[in-house]
C-alpha cells in the first residue's frame, strides 16, 4: 500500500524541536526527524524507547572474557601442559592481560557490529534522503497520514508557524 | 515491491544522469571491450593463475636419495659412531685420542682418559687438528715447480736427481720439526744413509735448544727431561708457560692440578717470574713481572741462597739486587729447602746459562729422579739451534746440493725469513713435503703432499718409552703419502705405510717389552689402547757437572725509553702450522681475549706514559733496525719495561680468511692490511748464541696515528664496576668468589656468599622424577686454556664469524671463558678463569618471555632451545642475565662442502634469525638415554659426558645426574665451597661453580708454617 | 559530447570487470581442478602422505614381507641398533639372490623346456634381479667381473623428515612398536608408500597416547624385553613416550 | 543571564558560524585542488617512506645483523621507535575518548584528527615487532591457531603476545571508532560532492547514512561505549607495553612503577605530538577559526601536567633504586645519569622535564611558534627516554664481562626515518581526503540555531 508523507523543512535545530514538540501534541505520527548532527532532546520529542544496546554489549564483552580465560587455560594446562621458566601450567595471573583485551575487542566489535546491523548500514548501501541538505544543514520532520483526521493545510500551518524552509508532500509505494 | 517505485533524487545532474547512465552500454561494447581487457585486466587474471600455479608447485619436497653400501663390513652400522684410539698430531707433545667417526668421516676428537701423559684430556689446538682433514686447500697431489703431476712421474725425476747429488758425493741435508715418531727417524736415517755427506736437521720454531744443551753440559746427555708437575709441592717457574704453550700443556696441566688436589695434604705452591702474563702465570699463587733482562740475576739469586743451606759450592761474587723483594726470595728458598726433593724449577727461556743455573737448583733440591725424570726423557723436543746456525751458514754459502724439508716451514717461523728464502733458492734440489703450500713449500722444486694425521698409520714417542699408534680414520681425502712411504719408494721397496710401521715396531719396539711374547697379541693390544709402555732408551745421565754452573751478575740494563721485546707463542697459534684454522682465529686468547689478530701487549702504566690506549697502531723498531707495526694492546700485569708481541700470526696460510662471515655493505675484512691474520713477528727473532732468542732489548716504539680495533670478545675485565659509578657501600660483585687455602683449611665453606633459599611464590608442578642433568666447575682448577670452547664449537656445528662480527660483540662460542683481574695490595694481578655457558636455570627468565614457546623446560631439567620453532624476538637473550644465548644474526657460511663434512650429524645447523645456546650437549645426553632405555636401565653416572667436560685437560668440569645422590657431580654440588652465579635473582642455576683458592703462605698460612717448622 | 566522456570511461570499467570476472571464473574452475585432488592428498603443504616413488629396482615388499615372510629386521636391521633403520646393503640382498635369480614359475618353465629339447637348462635371470647383480658387477657365473664397475644402487627415500628433526628408531623397535603403526601394511605393498603424514601432530598425538593407554591402547605399559641389549639383562619396564621438545630437536 | 552565561563561557568556535559555513569551511579545502606546500610536504614525507622501506627490504632479505645489535644489547633502536610510535598513538583516543566522558567539548575541533594520528602512529609501531624478529615470515607464529604440530600453542605468559593481542585490539578499536565518527560527516560529502569519484567513493563508505534521528540515537549510544572501552584500553595497552619491560629481570626494567609511568609518557608525547600536527593542519588547511588558541593553550596545560607526572616518574626510579639497596639497581641509575649515555639521559630530562615549565607562562601558551618547538623538543625527549630504559639496561647488566656498548646503523636510521615518513605520508594523505574537523559534532557545539536557556548551560 502507498504512504503519504508530510515533511517539513527547517534550518536550525531550535525550530526542530519545537515542531517535533508540536506535531505530537496535535497527535500527528513523527515517522522519522532527519538532521545533519545529534540535536539533544530529539529522542524525548519523538518519545524513542532508550536503546537496548548496552545490555548486549555487556553480554557480548562478558562472553568474549570468558571464552579466553577458557581457551587460554585449555592450551597451555590441559591440552599441551609445558614447563616454562618453572611456571605453574596453569598461571592464571599471567592470563589477565590478554583476557581483558579481548573482552574489549569483542565489545567494540559487537557494540559497532550490532549498531550496523540495527540501522541496517552496510556498505554502497543507496542513501534515500527525505529533502536534499539534511546531511549538510536541513533539518526534516517526516509525518505520516495515519488516518482520515489528518488534516495537510493544518500541517502546512503547524509547520509554517514555526518558520519552515518549506514543507513537502510525499507519495510512497515502500512499505516503511 | 511494487514495481512503479516512485524514485527520490539528490540533485538535478543525477537525475538527468540517471537514465543516460541506463542507455549507455549498448552503444559502448563493441568499440570498448577488447581494448579495455588487454591491458592490466589480462595482468589480474594472468597473476592470479600464477598464484595458483604456486600453490600447486610447492606442495612437494624435493627427492632425496639413499645409496646403501654394496656390502657393509661387520661393525658398521649407519648413524652410529665408532671410537679409534689414536695419537693427536696437533703439536709433538702426541695426546691419545679418540676419533669418533661417523658413516666413515671424523667428526670429533676426544682425549683418551686411559693415556698417561694427556690423561683424558685435549687442548685447543688438538680439538682444531680435526678441521686440518677437511681443509679444502689441502694439497691434493704431487707438485713439480708448482704444476699437478704424478706421484710416479715425482718420484722417478727426484730419484735421478738424488742419485746425480750421491754421485757427486754432494751435501744433502733434511731439514725437520722434532719428529716424535721413531719409525719416521729411523726411515730419515735409512734415506740418508746412501749419501757421502748427509745429515738430518731438527729445529723447533719454539725452541727448547738451551733447555737440552743444558743438560748436555750438567749430565753430559742432550735430552729435554720429563717433569712431573704432581710430584711437586713448590712449583717456582723461570718465564715457563707450562700451562699454556711450554712443551706439552696438556700433560703438564694435569699433572699440576693433581698437585693442587684441594683433598691432599699438599697442595703446591706456584711461583711463576715472567715478564708477560702467561697463562700458567695467570693461576700462580705468587707472580712477579720481571723483565727478560733481570732473569737470570733471579735464578742466581735463588740459587746463591738454596747453595747456602745446601751448603754446596757457588760463586762467592754478590751479584746485584734484582726487583723482587730479598725478604720474598728468602722466604720461598726457605720453602724449598724445606720441600726439598718434592719441589720443581723450570725455566723457559731459551738462554743455557739460566738453564744451567735452573738443573743446579733443581740438582741442590734433589729433584733429579723425583719430579724430574732423566731416565724416561722426554723427546717432545730435540731441535738444536747450533745445528740450525751451520745449516744456515751451508745455505748461504751455497755448498747444499739437495734439501729435503719434511713438514717444516723455516721461511716462515724463522729469522731472516726473506734471506734464507734466497739462499733456499740456490739448492739444487730443493723437496718439501708439506700439508699445504706455505712460504716454503712455495720455494721447492716438488712439493709432497702429506696427507693429515687421521688418514695413515704412524707412531709417537713422546716419553721415552711410551710410544703411542696412530692409525687411519678416514680413507685418503686425497693422492696423498707419508714421507716414510715415499722414502721407501724411493729406496726401491715401496710398501704402504701400514706395513712400514708393522716392520719398525717388530724390529724396535716389540723387543723394547717383556709382558707380550707374541708381537701380533702386543700389537693388537697397543692397537685397542693407542699406545704401548715399552723400555726407555738406553741413554744414561752423568752425575751433575758443577763446572758447568756459571752464575749471572749483573741484569742487562735498558737504554732509558726503550723496551725489551718479548716475543711468544699463543695457546691458538702455537708456531703457526695451524694459521689455516678458522677455529683458532676465532678462539679468544685465553689472557687477553682478543681473536683474529696478534698485538703489542704493553702494560696500562706504559701505555699512559705513551699516550697509548687500546687499538693504537704502533711501530716497534728493534735495535738492528727491524721493524713490525701492530695495533696496543693493554695488558696488565705486565713489566712496564716490557712490549709482548706473539709468534705465528702472519702466515700466508691466513690469507683465505679475507671474506671468512657475512658480507654485508657494512661489514669489514677479517684480515690486515697485508693480507693476512695479524703479522708475522719471527724476523725479530734472532740467531745468535746457538740459540734463537724470543727476547730483543732496545725496542724503540713510535705511534703510527693509524687505528685497528682489535676484535676481543671481553671488553670490560675487573671484578668490579667502574669507580665513578659504584654505588656507595657495594663491594665488587660476587661473581668470582675465592678463598685463601688457610682460610679453606679451618672453613671449607669460607668465601662463599649464602643465600637462604627463596619461598616460591607458586606452588611446583614440576617434579623432576627422572634424571636432572647439572653442572659443576671447579674455577680452582680451570687454567682458562679454552680447549672446552674449541670443543664445544666442534661438536655443537657453531659457526665461525669472522673479526668483523666479534668486533661488533657477535660471537657464537656458546661457552666463553670470563676472564678478572683484580689488584692485590702489593700491587700484583690477579687472575681468575669462569667458564661461562647457559646455566639451564630451574626458574628460567628466557623461557617465561618466549612468545612462541621456542625455548622452554624439559622433563630433565635442561632449558631446551627449539631451533626450528625460534622467530628470533631475542628477547630470551635480553632477559638471560648470565648472557648464555648467541643469535644468528646472518646465514653464516657453511657454503665449503667439503669442510661441511666435519659437520656433526647429531646437531641441526642454525638458521639465520634463531637463537641458540648450550643445552648441555643435549644429543649426546638423548644418545646415552636411549641407549640405556633399550636396556631397560637408567642412565648410569659418567654414560654422559659433555664436549667441554670431555676435553678439559685440568678436569675441573663435573657433569651428571643431580638426581642421583650417588653421582660424582651431586657429590660436587655438595661440596662447601660450591656457590652459584646471581644467586640473589632465584632463577636456580644448574651450574655450580667451585671457589677459587689461593695457596698464599707467606700470607698467615697457618697450616704452612707448621709444616715449616715441622 | 562533454557529458559523454566521463559515462564512456564508466562504461570501460564496467565491461572489463565483467570480461574480467568471466576470466577469473573460468581460471578458478580450472585451478579448482588441479588443486582438488592435490589437497585432500595433503591437507597443508609438506604433507607427503600418498608419495609413492618409483625405485631404481621393482622391489616388491608385497612378495618378500608378505608372502616370503621376511622379517622387516632381517633386512633394516639398523632400527634396532641404530638411528636409521637402514636400507639393506647389497651383499645382504645376495644371501638370497646369490642362489634365487628369477621367480620360481619361470625357472620350472625353462627346466620343461630343457627337457623336451633334451639340453642343460640354461640359468635364467629376472631383469631386475640382474639390477642387482650389475650393481655388484658381478658376471653370470656370480663371480666378481672386473671389467665391469661396482655402482651403488640408488633408491628414493620414501620416508623423509626435515633436517631439523631427529627420530630414532631405537627406542621405538626395543619398546615394541611394530613397523606398521608408522609405515602403513608395507607387506601388502608392491611399491613403498608413505601413509602417514609423520606431521608433528601425528608423533606427538601418538606418544600422548601411549603413556595415556599403552602400547596397544589397551593398558599394556611394559615394553618387550629389548633385543638389542648388551650387559645386564634386559628387564621388561614402564613404556614412557616423553613429548619433550628435545626428544627431537637439538 | 544568560547572556553572562554565554560571555563567561568564550565560544568553542571563533567566527560564529552558521552549520552552513562549518560543512562549506571544512569541505572546500579537500574539494579545490591542492596547495604546492601541501604536493611539497607530501613530496618529501613520501621520499623519506621510500627510505625506509629499502632499509626494510634490505634488513629483512639479509638479516637483523644489519643493525647494530649485538649479543648483549638484543633490542635498542627497533623496540625504542615500537614504543615510541605506540606512546604517540596514545593521545587520540585519549582526546576522543577520556575527554567525551568527561563532556570536554573543546575536544570536537581536534578529536578527529587525533584519532586518524592514532591510528597512523599504531601502524608505524606494529611495524617493528615484526621486521624486529629474526624470522619475520614465521611471525604469525605468535598468534595462537591450531595446527599440525599437535597443535602447539602459544605462551601465554609472554608480554610478546600480550602485546600481539594488545596492538591488534588497540588498532581494531581505535579504527572502529575513527569512523564510527566519520560517519555522518561522510554522508556530509557524499551529498555535496560534485566529483564523481569522491561521490562513489563517499556513498560506498557512509554505508548509506541519512540522518535519520533513529539512527542517530543509536550512534550516540555505540560512541559512548566505545569511549568507555577506549578508555580502559587506552591505558591497558601501554601498561602492557610497559610489562614488556617490568616482567623481565634486568635492573633498570623490573619495576612496578612502569606502567603508570609509561601510560603518563604516552599521553605526554601523544599530546605534543597532537599539538605539533594541529598546527601544522590548521595552517596547511586554514581552520585558525575551529583550532583556536584556546584549543593550543587547553592542550598546552595537559603537556604541562603530564611532563610533571613524568619528571615525577624519573625522581622515583633514583628513589626506588636507592631505597632497594640492591647495587644492581643503583648502578643502573648511575649509569644512566653518568655513564657513556649520560648526553641521552640529559637530553630526555631536559625535553620532558624543563622544556615544558615555560608552558606555565600563558605568553608562551599563546604564542603558536613557541609551542610548536616545545611539542617537538618534547618528542625528541620522548624517543629518548625509550631510548635510554632499553639500552642503558641491556648493555651493562650484572655481569661486568658482558658489558657492550650500542651504535645504530645506517639501517636502523633509515628504518626510523621511513616510519616518520610513512605516518606524515598517511596523515597528509588524510588532510586531504577526510573532514580534519568532525563537521557533526562541531555544529552540535555551535551557538547557532540554539533556544538561549540551552546554549547557557552546556
Amino acid at each position: 500500500m502507498s504512504k503519504r508523507l508530510f515533511i517539513g523543512v527547517f534550518d536550525n535545530e531550535g525550530s526542530t524541536l519545537a515542531a517535533v514538540r508540536a506535531s505530537r501534541q496535535h497527535g500527528f505520527k513523527v515517522v522519522d526527524v532527519y538532521a545533519p548532527y545529534a540535536v539533544h532532546g530529539v529522542e524525548e520529542a519523538m518519545g524513542l524507547a532508550p536503546s537496548r544496546l548496552p545490555w548486549f554489549v555487556f553480554a557480548v564483552g562478558l562472553l568474549g572474557a570468558s571464552l579466553k580465560v577458557w581457551f587460554e587455560f585449555w592450551t597451555t594446562a590441559v591440552d599441551w601442559p609445558v614447563n616454562v621458566g618453572g611456571k605453574p601450567f596453569n598461571s592464571l595471573p599471567a592470563f589477565v592481560p590478554v583476557t581483558f583485551e579481548v573482552m574489549v575487542l569483542f565489545a567494540a566489535v559487537g557494540a559497532v557490529l550490532s549498531f550496523f546491523v540495527v540501522c541496517r548500514l552496510y556498505p554502497a548501501k543507496r542513501a534515500v534522503l527525505p529533502v536534499s541538505g539534511v546531511t549538510d544543514n536541513r533539518f526534516a520532520v517526516v509525518l505520516e497520514q495515519t488516518d482520515s483526521t489528518f488534516e495537510p493545510a493544518e500541517v502546512e500551518k503547524m509547520f509554517k508557524d514555526l518558520h519552515a524552509v518549506r514543507v513537502e508532500e510525499q507519495i510512497t509505494g515502500e512499505t516503511a | 515491491m511494487s514495481g512503479e517505485k516512485k524514485q527520490y533524487w539528490k540533485t538535478l545532474a543525477e537525475k538527468e544522469g540517471g537514465p543516460e547512465f541506463l542507455r549507455a552500454p549498448a552503444e559502448e561494447l563493441s568499440v570498448a571491450s577488447p581494448r579495455q581487457f588487454r591491458r592490466r585486466d589480462f595482468m589480474k587474471a594472468t597473476g592470479f593463475t600464477l598464484g595458483v600455479a604456486f600453490a600447486t608447485g610447492c606442495s612437494r619436497a624435493p627427492v632425496q636419495r639413499a645409496l646403501p653400501l654394496l656390502s657393509e663390513p661387520e661393525e658398521f652400522v649407519p648413524g652410529r659412531s665408532l671410537f679409534y684410539s689414536t695419537t693427536c698430531a696437533g703439536c709433538s707433545a702426541g695426546c691419545g685420542v679418540f676419533a669418533k667417526v661417523r658413516d666413515g668421516r671424523p667428526i670429533k676428537l676426544e682425549g683418551n682418559p686411559e693415556h698417561p701423559l694427556s690423561r683424558g684430556g685435549l687442548c685447543a689446538t688438538g680439538q682444531a687438528s680435526l678441521l686440518g682433514l677437511y681443509d679444502s686447500q689441502r694439497l691434493q697431489h704431487p707438485l713439480k715447480e708448482g704444476k699437478k703431476v704424478s706421484w710416479l712421474e715425482v718420484d722417478r725425476a727426484i730419484q735421478a736427481e738424488l742419485a746425480r747429488v750421491r754421485n757427486e758425493r754432494g751435501t744433502v741435508r733434511v731439514l725437520s720439526g722434532t719428529i716424535p715418531s721413531p719409525t719416521f727417524r729411523a726411515a730419515i736415517q735409512e734415506f740418508l744413509r746412501g749419501f757421502a755427506d748427509a745429515r738430518h736437521v731438527v729445529y723447533d720454531p719454539l725452541s727448547k735448544s738451551a733447555l737440552l744443551d743444558a743438560h748436555a753440559q750438567t749430565h753430559a746427555m742432550r735430552v729435554l727431561p720429563h717433569f712431573h708437575f704432581d710430584k711437586a709441592e713448590v712449583i717456582v717457574s723461570f718465564d715457563a708457560d707450562f700451562l699454556g704453550t711450554w712443551i706439552s700443556p696438556v700433560e703438564y696441566t694435569a699433572a699440576y692440578r693433581a698437585g693442587r688436589d684441594l683433598g691432599s695434604r699438599h697442595v703446591s705452591y706456584h711461583v711463576q717470574f715472567e715478564p708477560r702474563m702467561s697463562v700458567a702465570g695467570s693461576k700462580a699463587d705468587q707472580r712477579f713481572a720481571v723483565a727478560p733482562g733481570e732473569m737470570g740475576l733471579l735464578v742466581t739469586q735463588l740459587t746463591r741462597r738454596v747453595a747456602r743451606k745446601a751448603g754446596a759450592w757457588f760463586d762467592e761474587s754478590e751479584p746485584e739486587s734484582a726487583s723482587v723483594t730479598p725478604a720474598f726470595l728468602d722466604e720461598l728458598a726457605d720453602r724449598l729447602w724445606q720441600a726439598r726433593g718434592r719441589t720443581l724449577i723450570v725455566c723457559g727461556t731459551n738462554d743455557s746459562q739460566q738453564q744451567v743455573l735452573t738443573n743446579y737448583l733443581n740438582h741442590l733440591l734433589g729433584n733429579y729422579g723425583t719430579s724430574i725424570d732423566l731416565e724416561r726423557p722426554s723427546l717432545q723436543a730435540e731441535g738444536s739451534d747450533h745445528e740450525l746456525e751451520r745449516l744456515f751458514g751451508e745455505l748461504r754459502d751455497g755448498s747444499v746440493q739437495a734439501l729435503l724439508i719434511a713438514g717444516a716451514n723455516p721461511v716462515f717461523d724463522l729469522p731472516g725469513g726473506e734471506e734464507l728464502g734466497d739462499a733456499l733458492k740456490k739448492v739444487p734440489l730443493l723437496v718439501s713435503s708439506a700439508e699445504r703450500i706455505d712460504e716454503t713449500s712455495a720455494l721447492a722444486k716438488y712439493v709432497l703432499p702429506e696427507p693429515h694425521y687421521l688418514e695413515t698409520w704412524s707412531d709417537t714417542e713422546a716419553i721415552s718409552g711410551m710410544v703411542s699408534l696412530r692409525q687411519p680414520t678416514v680413507h685418503p681425502l686425497g693422492e696423498t703419502r707419508t714421507l716414510v712411504e715415499t722414502i721407501a719408494a724411493w729406496s726401491g721397496k715401496p710398501r704402504s705405510s701400514y706395513d712400514l710401521l708393522r716392520e719398525s715396531w717388530k724390529a724396535k719396539i716389540f723387543p723394547r717389552q717383556k709382558k707380550e711374547a707374541d708381537f701380533e697379541t702386543f700389537w693388537e693390544r697397543a692397537l685397542e689402547d693407542g699406545f704401548a709402555e715399552v723400555e726407555p732408551g738406553s741413554a744414561r745421565p752423568q752425575p751433575f757437572n758443577v763446572r758447568a754452573v756459571i752464575p749471572v751478575l749483573h741484569a742487562q740494563s735498558l737504554a732509558a725509553n726503550s723496551f725489551a721485546l718479548v716475543l711468544y707463542p699463543t695457546v691458538a697459534m702455537l708456531d703457526g702450522h695451524n694459521a689455516y684454522n678458522p677455529w683458532l682465529h676465532e678462539l679468544p686468547d685465553p689472557v687477553t681475549k682478543v681473536t683474529w689478530d696478534n698485538c703489542a701487549c704493553v702494560s696500562p702504566a706504559t701505555a699512559g706514559r705513551l699516550g697509548l690506549a687500546d687499538g693504537d697502531v704502533v711501530r716497534l723498531v728493534t735495535s738492528d733496525s727491524k721493524t713490525l707495526e701492530l695495533p696496543t694492546y693493554l695488558q696488565p700485569g705486565q713489566n712496564e719495561r716490557v712490549i709482548a708481541v706473539a709468534l705465528g700470526y702472519g702466515s700466508r696460510l691466513s690469507a683465505r680468511f679475507a671474506k671468512i662471515g657475512p658480507q654485508w655493505i657494512d661489514a669489514l675484512l677479517s684480515v690486515g692490511d697485508n693480507g693476512l691474520v695479524g703479522v708475522n713477528a719471527a724476523p725479530l727473532l734472532t740467531l745468535s748464541l746457538g740459540a734463537l732468542q724470543y727476547t730483543a732489548s732496545e725496542v724503540t716504539v713510535t705511534r703510527t696515528g693509524k687505528q685497528r680495533e682489535l676484535a676481543s670478545t671481553q671488553t670490560h675485565d675487573t671484578l668490579t664496576v667502574p669507580k665513578r659509578l659504584t654505588p656507595r657501600g657495594s663491594g665488587p660483585r660476587p661473581l668470582i668468589q675465592e678463598t685463601s687455602l688457610a682460610a679453606y683449611r679451618k672453613d671449607p665453606h669460607s668465601g662463599v656468599e649464602d643465600h637462604e633459599e627463596k619461598e616460591d611464590l607458586w606452588p611446583t608442578d614440576h617434579p623432576y622424577s627422572g634424571p636432572r642433568w647439572g653442572m659443576v666447575i671447579d674455577l680452582n682448577a680451570c687454567t682458562g686454556c679454552s680447549s672446552c670452547v674449541v670443543a664445544c664449537q666442534v661438536e655443537n656445528n657453531i659457526p665461525v664469524v669472522g673479526r668483523d662480527e666479534i668486533r661488533r660483540n657477535r660471537e657464537m662460542h656458546w661457552l666463553r671463558i670470563d676472564r678478572y683481574y683484580s689488584e692485590r695490595e702489593s700491587g700484583q694481578i690477579e687472575v681468575a678463569y669462569e667458564p661461562l655457558m647457559c646455566q639451564q636455570c630451574e626458574n628460567a627468565p628466557c623461557e617465561t618471555v618466549c612468545p612462541v614457546l621456542a625455548t622452554v623446560h624439559s622433563e630433565d631439567g635442561l632449558n631446551q632451545q627449539v631451533y626450528n620453532r625460534c622467530i628470533g624476538t631475542r628477547y630470551c637473550a635480553n632477559n638471560c642475565p648470565y648472557k648464555g644465548r648467541r643469535f644468528n644474526w646472518f646465514n653464516y657460511a657453511h657454503d665449503d662442502q667439503f669442510e661441511n663434512l666435519v659437520l656433526n650429524p647429531d646437531v641441526a645447523v642454525r638458521s639465520r634469525g634463531v637463537m641458540e645456546k648450550c643445552t648441555f650437549c643435549v644429543q649426546r645426553i638423548q644418545e646415552a638415554k636411549i641407549e640405556a632405555k633399550c636396556r631397560g636401565e637408567r642412565v648410569a653416572d659418567g654414560a654422559v659426558g659433555t664436549a667441554c667436560q670431555q676435553s678439559c685437560p685440568a678436569r675441573a668440569i663435573y657433569f651428571g645426574d643431580l638426581n642421583d645422590p650417588t653421582s660424582q657431580v651431586s657429590k660436587m654440588m655438595a661440596d662447601p665451597r660450591r656457590y652459584r652465579l646471581l644467586e640473589e635473582l632465584n632463577v636456580r642455576p644448574s651450574v655450580g661453580y667451585l671457589t677459587v683458592v689461593r695457596n698464599r703462605p707467606a700470607e698467615g698460612d697457618e697450616r704452612s708454617k707448621e709444616e715449616r717448622h715441622g | 559530447m562533454t557529458t559523454k566522456r566521463p559515462n564512456s570511461t564508466r562504461l570501460h570499467q564496467y565491461l572489463s570487470s565483467r570480461f574480467l570476472t568471466l576470466v577469473l571464473v573460468v581460471a578458478l574452475a580450472f585451478s579448482l581442478l588441479i588443486l582438488v585432488p592435490k589437497f585432500n592428498a595433503y591437507a597443508v603443504p609438506g604433507n607427503q602422505r600418498g608419495y609413492e616413488p618409483a625405485q631404481p629396482i621393482a622391489f616388491s615388499h608385497r612378495l618378500h614381507a608378505g608372502e616370503l615372510q621376511v622379517q622387516c629386521l632381517y633386512c633394516h636391521s639398523g632400527a634396532e641398533k641404530s638411528r636409521h633403520a637402514g636400507i639393506p646393503a647389497a651383499n645382504v640382498c645376495m644371501n638370497c639372490h646369490r642362489f634365487v635369480s628369477a621367480p620360481l614359475g619361470a625357472i620350472r618353465a625353462e627346466d620343461e623346456l630343457a627337457k623336451k629339447e633334451k639340453r642343460e637348462p640354461q640359468r635364467v635371470v629376472s631383469p631386475e634381479i640382474q639390477k642387482l647383480y650389475d650393481a655388484l658387477a658381478l658376471d653370470d657365473k656370480m663371480q666378481p667381473d672386473p671389467s665391469k664397475q661396482l655402482r651403488p644402487i640408488a633408491w628414493t627415500k620414501v620416508h623423509n623428515l626435515p633436517d631439523f628433526v631427529y627420530f630414532d628408531h631405537r627406542p621405538h623397535v626395543n619398546a615394541g612398536v611394530r613397523c606398521q603403526k608408522c609405515h602403513g601394511p608395507v607387506e601388502t605393498m608392491e611399491r613403498v608408500r608413505q601413509v602417514e603424514d609423520l606431521s608433528m601432530g601425528w608423533c606427538v598425538n601418538c606418544h600422548r597416547g601411549v603413556n595415556r593407554t599403552g602400547l596397544d591402547g589397551n593398558g599394556n605399559f611394559t615394553s618387550a624385553p629389548a633385543p638389542a641389549a648388551e650387559g645386564p639383562t634386559p628387564v621388561t619396564h614402564r613404556v614412557y613416550a616423553s613429548i619433550d621438545c628435545s626428544t627431537c630437536h637439538y | 543571564m544568560a547572556e553572562a552565561a554565554i560571555a563567561l563561557r568564550p565560544p568553542l568556535i571563533d567566527g560564529d558560524k552558521t552549520i552552513t559555513e562549518v560543512t562549506h569551511d571544512v569541505c572546500a579545502p579537500m574539494e579545490a585542488r591542492p596547495t604546492a606546500l601541501w604536493w611539497s610536504a607530501l613530496f618529501v614525507s613520501s621520499s623519506l617512506l621510500l627510505v625506509g622501506a629499502i632499509a626494510i627490504v634490505y634488513q629483512i632479505s639479509v638479516g637483523v645483523g644489519t643493525w647494530g645489535l649485538n649479543r648483549t644489547v638484543g633490542w635498542a633502536f627497533d623496540i625504542t621507535n615500537f614504543v615510541f610510535w605506540i606512546g604517540i598513538g596514545h593521545a587520540g583516543t585519549l582526546i576522543s575518548a577520556i575527554l567525551f566522558l568527561f563532556r570536554q567539548r573543546w575536544r570536537t575541533s581536534v578529536n578527529r584528527a587525533a584519532e586518524a594520528m592514532t591510528i597512523f602512529a599504531v601502524m608505524c609501531a606494529g611495524i617493528f615487532p615484526v621486521i624486529h624478529t629474526g624470522r619475520p615470515w614465521f611471525a604469525y607464529w605468535m598468534f595462537p591457531y591450531p595446527n599440525t604440530r599437535g597443535s602447539l600453542w602459544v605462551n601465554f605468559r609472554s608480554p610478546l603476545v600480550w602485546d600481539f593481542f594488545a596492538i591488534s585490539t588497540y588498532l581494531t578499536v581505535s579504527a572502529m571508532f575513527w569512523f564510527i565518527g566519520l560517519l555522518p560527516d561522510l554522508a556530509t560529502i557524499r551529498d555535496r560532492a560534485t566529483a564523481k569519484w569522491r561521490r562513489k567513493l563517499a556513498g560506498v563508505l557512509s554505508l548509506g547514512w541519512t540522518g535519520s534521528y533513529r539512527a542517530w540515537q543509536r550512534y550516540e549510544v555505540v560512541y559512548l561505549m566505545l569511549a568507555g572501552l577506549g578508555t580502559p584500553l587506552v591505558i591497558s595497552v601501554h601498561t602492557i607495553v610497559s610489562w614488556d619491560f617490568a616482567t623481565a629481570v634486568l635492573p633498570g626494567w623490573h619495576a612496578t612503577i612502569f606502567p603508570p609511568y609509561f601510560v603518563a609518557s604516552a599521553i605526554f608525547s601523544g599530546m605534543a605530538m597532537v599539538l605539533t600536527l594541529m598546527i601544522i593542519a590548521r595552517k596547511l588547511m586554514h581552520l585558525e577559526d575551529y583550532i583556536t588558541i584556546r584549543h593550543i593553550e587547553r592542550m598546552s596545560k595537559l603537556v604541562i601536567t603530564t611532563s610533571g607526572i613524568v619528571g615525577l616518574a624519573y625522581a622515583t626510579e633514583f628513589f626506588t633504586a636507592l631505597y632497594s639497596g640492591s647495587s644492581y639497581e643503583q648502578f643502573v641509575f648511575l649509569n644512566r645519569a653518568l655513564g657513556p649515555l649520560f648526553w641521552g639521559y640529559w637530553t630526555m630530562v631536559g625535553c620532558n622535564v624543563f622544556v615544558p615549565q615555560l608552558l606555565w607562562f600563558r605568553k608562551v601558551r599563546t604564542c603558536v611558534p613557541a609551542v610548536f618547538v616545545i611539542s617537538i623538543l618534547v618528542n625528541v625527549g620522548m624517543w629518548f627516554e625509550r631510548f635510554i630504559i632499553i639500552v642503558t639496561s641491556l648493555s651493562r647488566d650484572f655481569i661486568p664481562a658482558n658489558w657492550f656498548h650500542y651504535a645504530p646503523t645506517r639501517i636502523e636510521v633509515a628504518t626510523l626515518v621511513g616510519t616518520f615518513g610513512l605516518f606524515f605520508t598517511l596523515f597528509l594523505l588524510f588532510c586531504r581526503f577526510v573532514p580534519v574537523i568532525a563537521v557533526a559534532e562541531v555544529k552540535g557545539v555551535l551557538k547557532y540555531g540554539k533556544p538561549r536557556m540551552e546554549s547557557a548551560h552546556e
